[in-house]
């Protein structure tokens, strides 16, 4: 720990036994049982489906350029979207961060040595690769044409290829499920001495609401496209209309998990932002007890929420009403933790790094993205945005404003601690503003389009939204190219980077705690807790307390 | 799943515990974790059968009526029953009694397969009247509209519940096998108890499902 | 410490009691088998529904209590298992707020045929 | 309307609200975005701003400890919830107005298909394919049902959408303020050509409508009165023109273009296919296979089918044929992402073909 004056430091060393070295080879990765490389497999593993999704993103937002055909014919595109879609979010959404610094930081931040079940852990990561690679392959058999939702009954007649991608969520349903299972009991079981519930880091706190998230969502998911997978090659007629099926009890099931599923994907987003805010303006988060139950709240009030997808679906008005007032709620849980991290800023003393570039963005992003939520579930709005680019827009202003730029900031954040090397500041504040810039303009001009009535999925457009389809691929290209700058960079820093030293930022969460990048079984004695994490202060120092 | 980390034969203490005592809760607590996770798998499926009964009435009340209430009551007494030897199994490992247990784990398997082998005489009588899910549907006996989705229902609903039975008889062969081969004792048997559990569960779905289709 | 592992209750807390409440449980079971049976034969109209719900519930929680060791279990494995219950009512109920007050021609029943509408 | 409504309505690239519902929905919206942006800009700014006045002084330096009283939790839980309650009972009141349609509305039936819409009124009405002539100022309540899957029907200028369920009924209404052409999407993916679902509603002035009306039941208007360009020297590939005429001589409403079979055999793949005709011999379809379908369609009729097919002999001038015969032919499976199309198909109405 860098709790040492600054006048005596010296230089940093790289820690000569790490997780990384101890043990050589392919195989001692591919059997691995410690979290922290496990964590580093699924980085890379996210990474690549990141890279995929965003060719795809790329490629649609190309063909968008011109109302016409322009680079690819109406089959291919609808294939593209379709697997930009699923590859996003099932490859990279929602395993991304639980995925990543979840099962990396999870077990550092509790002082344990290792999530609950490693070997669980294990099968996770595996399974994922097998689900991928399922869902992959079904890209190669000729492709899905029915959008990520597979609404039916278009997706049970469509004449593409559908049962490798179901198959494939299936299994990374799987996945999905084990690895909340073990987050939560490995928060449940393996807290170090001293470290309380109201102690835990807020990262935690994200964590375990996402976990839980997960558990009860997923089940449900992976029966539903199990049905439509067995209505498509077996005619059972659940959700065909020809049958007296109803496909708005599809519609009802899949929302009920894939509703919560965003929460599973900016759960962790905020924790990470939470987490970070603290670090970099060295201060005690503030409002520490909001922001972890707002996350369970969160968690809670998401489950009630799906009936906002289907406002104009032929669901009564009744529910409509219903759903709609119960949105609102998550918007207040989400405003909640808004006002806190900008306190968290207040009298704190603040280190202008890359992430805070990122977390500028994210709290413009996340309330922009966030109430024009609160917007799309306002019923007799919604009407007019449905289907939309609008919805779009919204939807990743929260998917990449605030999940990407939370990912990228924890990229960054704890890159020292998992490589132990520093990437460049320079370069990273450079892509940083890129990214940021480059965001809005890709989806602000989507929210306009959504406006004017440009309905989503669309191959061929109207000529009159042609000048904003062309500005927000504009603005994609400066986003990809901040992202190539971000690869290029940080594969440098990986090599010969600096030596960051075990505590870069001298940050106060105790994932901290030990060296960087950590040793094989993370401590070499279990740490002991003896007071809340982010508190900057000098031990002895007299502590000025602030209500306001 | 959560049973794997304890897959060697000593009471074993994985490096990041620090007490077998709560090692074994983290265990009990992963698999009632994955317990609520099967009650919301089946809660889609029951949630499809409420769905369809509420529309088509009549018909899921005529199609129940085409079903064997005696093979569907006669499994679930053998669920019930196995239910309970799985129980006493667990008692009697923790009471040190080996053979007792691997007894009462063999008869527990046992009515597992008479439960498939019933549910398979009533599909074959099933199949054969054409009283099949979907498309599939030609059974004259029943014409209400809606009387496909029931036999849709049905199947879905058996069927993934047989596929639970059989990993269940599974988890329990592999039980037994290590029972015999001496690896629980009444300090260890947290592998017996949890294989217990999921069939438990599995005794409760049917709880659920056999009132539901056969009765009303 | 992770507290609540030691508040395990002294870890083999059932064996207190004997094999007996098995059996017990067993013929309660078997007797509610057989009581289901019979009142979902007698054709009770509109109560067939909620009581054969009734039993099968009070089947249920007598397998969960005694079968399943929930009235040992630690707070937290309950806590799961209640939530998890929770949330399947949850999913019904959304669903069934839909159905219940849906506008009736939008239900399957009404399903137009494709004559009806050529008009 | 005030000008200021107009204003906020050209920044925001909002269509001009040409229904009644339109004005409500602008003005919630109005109030919901601002409030959004100034919360947004100001949260941002904000961060910003604290980030150089409470910038790190000195390394490694101490902060205080802040945290929030009571008042500050009731604050950041009292706006934001006041705002989202009230935009949701405005928002809802306006929903339960627009989802309930007045008794006096005119019905129309609404059916669609893989990738069309069609009109049908009730009585002696017109059916029409794609264009629905309504009157301005007078209430309409749209029956729709789907043949296929689902689809959504979505006029942006007045502000409607609703999703059309295949083998039920939903519906929408609708009071349109003034006449003109309004563009109807499909905003529910259905498949290839979902992005080129398009249709047309010309909202007339009222006597207007009336007087159109009554020429459509006694069957005797066949003029064209739609906005696409319809007429013989139709400047664009011969294939869409086949299109065209397609669409408006009805053909597709008994010949699908997706591979599935329906009142006639579907177009998809039928050049240089063999079909087994009613008498067992086989034919190969050719151009003059199509040709002499068009012209006489009784005396080949493929196994399966009834012979149902009226004669177009009369009806469909040398190039139109060969323009349909054009069509077909380019319906490949593998080439179906090829076919040019542009513009929205808007096809003239015409009487019931029975």
């Amino acid at each position: 720990m860098s709790q040492s004056s600054p006048l005596n430091a010296s230089p940093p060393v790289y820690p000569a036994v790490n997780y990384l070295n101890a043990d050589r080879g392919v195989w001692s990765w591919l059997t691995t049982i410690d979290h922290k490389r496990i964590a580093v497999m699924y980085l890379v593993s996210v990474m690549f489906a990141f890279l995929l999704g965003g060719i795809f993103a790329m490629a649609l937002r190309v063909e968008l350029l011109t109302p016409g055909p322009t680079i690819m014919g109406a089959n291919t595109y609808n294939r593209m979207f379709t697997l930009h879609g699923v590859v996003m979010i099932f490859l990279f959404m929602i395993p991304a961060i639980p995925g990543v610094f979840g099962n990396f930081l999870l077990p550092l931040m509790l002082g344990a040595k290792d999530v609950a079940f490693p070997r669980l852990n294990l099968l996770s990561l595996y399974l994922y690769w097998i689900g991928a690679t399922i869902v992959l392959s079904g890209m190669i058999m000729g492709g899905t044409d029915t959008g990520w939702t597979f609404y039916t009954p278009y997706s049970t007649t469509t004449p593409t290829t559908l049962f490798p991608v179901l198959l494939g969520l299936f299994i990374l349903g799987f996945s999905s499920i084990l690895t909340g299972l073990n987050f939560i009991v490995t928060i449940h079981t393996l807290r170090a001495p001293g470290l309380g519930w109201m102690r835990l880091q807020l990262f935690v706190w994200a964590i375990y609401a996402t976990s839980i998230i997960q558990v009860l969502a997923t089940p449900v998911i992976g029966l539903t496209v199990l049905l439509v997978g067995i209505e498509k090659v077996g005619g059972f007629g659940l959700f065909d209309p020809t049958r007296g099926g109803d496909p708005v009890l599809f519609e009802h099931m899949f929302w009920f998990y894939s509703h919560p599923a965003v929460y599973i994907m900016v759960l962790p987003a905020m924790g990470v932002v939470s987490d970070a805010i603290a670090a970099f303006a060295r201060k005690n988060v503030f409002g520490y007890k909001m922001i972890a139950y707002s996350s369970l709240g969160i968690a809670f009030v998401g489950f009630f929420a799906w009936g906002h997808h289907l406002f104009v679906s032929g669901q009564s008005s009744f529910n409509d009403g219903a759903f709609a007032v119960i949105s609102m709620l998550v918007g207040v849980f989400t405003a909640i933790k808004v006002f806190n991290w900008v306190a968290t800023l207040y009298r704190g003393a603040i280190a202008v790094k890359t992430p805070l570039i990122y977390i500028c963005g994210f709290l413009f992003f996340i309330v922009f993205g966030g109430m024009t939520g609160i917007a799309v579930a306002t019923v007799s709005l919604d009407v007019h945005w449905h289907d939309t680019y609008f919805v779009i827009a919204h939807f990743h202003f929260i998917m990449v404003g605030a999940v990407i730029m939370a990912f990228l900031i924890a990229l960054h954040y704890w890159f020292p601690k998992m490589f132990g090397r520093m990437y460049h500041e320079g370069w990273g504040m450079v892509a940083a503003s890129l990214i940021v810039l480059g965001f809005n303009a890709t989806f602000i001009p989507q929210f306009l389009l959504g406006n004017a009535g440009m309905p989503r999925r669309y191959y061929m457009y109207p000529e009159r939204f042609q000048a904003l389809n062309v500005a927000s691929t504009a603005g994609a290209s400066l986003l990809a190219f901040g992202f190539i700058i971000i690869l290029v960079y940080l594969i440098y820093a990986l090599v010969r980077g600096k030596v960051a030293g075990d505590n870069p930022w001298d940050s106060r969460g105790y994932e901290w705690n030990t060296s960087s990048p950590p040793p094989k079984h993370n401590f070499d004695q279990t740490p002991i807790i003896t007071q809340d994490s982010h508190l900057y202060q000098e031990p002895g120092e007299e502590v000025e307390h602030v209500v306001i | 799943m959560s049973l794997s980390d304890a897959q060697v034969p000593v009471p074993h203490l994985a490096h990041h515990y620090e007490t077998i005592e709560k090692q074994d809760y983290a265990v009990r607590l992963g698999m009632w974790l994955f317990l609520g996770t099967e009650v919301l798998l089946f809660a889609g499926l029951f949630l499809g059968y409420s769905v369809y009964r509420h529309f088509y009435h009549e018909a899921f009340h005529e199609a129940s009526r085409h079903l064997d209430l005696w093979a569907g009551a006669t499994n679930t007494i053998v669920l019930i029953t196995s239910s309970l030897t799985v129980a006493l199994a667990y008692h009697a490992i923790t009471q040190g009694k080996t053979k007792l247990c691997a007894g009462l784990l063999t008869f527990t398997i046992v009515c597992a397969c008479a439960f498939l082998v019933i549910k398979g005489i009533e599909y074959h009588h099933k199949f054969q009247e054409g009283a099949l899910p979907g498309k599939w549907y030609h059974y004259g006996e029943v014409t209400a509209p809606g009387a496909n989705l029931f036999y849709t229902v049905y199947f879905l609903t058996t069927g993934l519940h047989a596929i639970h039975v059989i990993v269940g008889m599974s988890i329990l062969i592999w039980i037994l096998a290590r029972t015999l081969r001496g690896h629980f004792s009444t300090t260890y048997n947290v592998p017996v108890e949890l294989g217990g559990l999921y069939w438990h569960l599995v005794d409760l779905v049917w709880i659920f499902l056999f009132p539901l289709l056969y009765l009303i | 410490m992770a507290h609540e592992a030691n508040e395990t209750p002294a870890s083999k807390a059932e064996h207190v009691h004997g094999p007996g409440r098995y059996f017990v449980v067993w013929a309660l079971l078997l007797v509610f088998t057989v009581t289901t049976i019979i009142t979902g034969r007698m054709d009770l109209g509109s109560a067939n529904l909620p009581i054969a719900l009734l039993i099968a519930t009070v089947k249920a929680s007598l397998v969960v209590l005694f079968f399943m060791h929930m009235t040992d279990a630690p707070g937290a494995n309950r806590l799961v298992f209640v939530v998890s219950l929770v949330f399947s009512l949850v999913l019904l109920l959304g669903v069934f707020g839909d159905l219940w007050t849906r506008n009736p021609m939008s239900l399957p029943p009404t399903a137009p045929t494709q004559e009806s509408f050529e008009r | 309307m005030t000008p200021l409504d107009d204003l906020m309505r050209r920044l925001l690239w909002l269509p001009d609200a040409r229904s009644t519902f339109a004005v409500p929905v602008d003005r919630l919206h109005f109030f919901v975005i601002t409030v959004t942006m100034i919360a947004s800009t100001i949260t941002g700014l904000l961060a910003f701003f604290f980030f150089f006045k409470y910038r790190e002084r000195r390394p490694f330096q101490s902060t205080p400890v802040v945290v929030p009283s009571i008042k500050f939790e009731f604050v950041v839980i009292g706006i934001p919830l006041f705002f989202f309650l009230l935009w949701f009972v405005q928002g809802f009141k306006d929903y339960v107005w627009y989802t309930t349609p007045p008794k006096n509305a005119q019905d129309v039936y609404v059916m669609a298909k893989k990738w069309m819409w069609k009109f049908s009124y009730g009585g002696d009405g017109p059916n029409a394919i794609g264009t629905l002539h309504v009157p301005a100022n007078r209430p309409v309540r749209l029956l729709m049902t789907s043949r296929d899957v689902i689809h959504s029907f979505f006029v942006p200028d007045f502000r409607i959408k609703q999703d059309v369920l295949p083998g039920r009924y939903t519906e929408t209404w609708f009071e349109a303020t003034k006449p003109g052409r309004y563009q109807v999407l499909c905003s529910q993916y259905c498949g290839t050509w979902h992005s080129q679902m398009w249709g047309e509603i010309v909202v007339m002035p009222g006597p207007e409508y009336d007087k159109w009306m009554i020429e459509q039941r006694r069957g005797l208007s066949t003029r064209v009165d739609s906005g696409g360009d319809d007429s013989p020297n139709f400047h664009g590939s011969i294939v869409e023109y086949g299109k065209k005429i397609a669409m408006a001589e009805g053909c597709v409403k008994c010949h699908s273009l997706d591979g599935e079979p329906h009142i006639g055999p579907t177009w998809l793949d039928l050049y240089g296919k063999q079909e087994t005709l009613e008498g067992g011999e086989t034919v190969t379809v050719d151009e003059a296979y199509l040709t002499d379908s068009m012209i006489d369609p009784r005396a080949k009729i493929v196994k399966g089918y009834k012979a149902l097919m009226p004669t177009y002999k009369g009806r469909l001038a040398a190039p139109e044929a060969a323009a349909l015969v054009e069509f077909i032919k380019s319906l490949r499976t593998q080439n179906l992402d090829t076919v040019p199309s542009k513009e929205a198909i808007y096809e003239s109405v015409k009487p019931a073909q029975r």
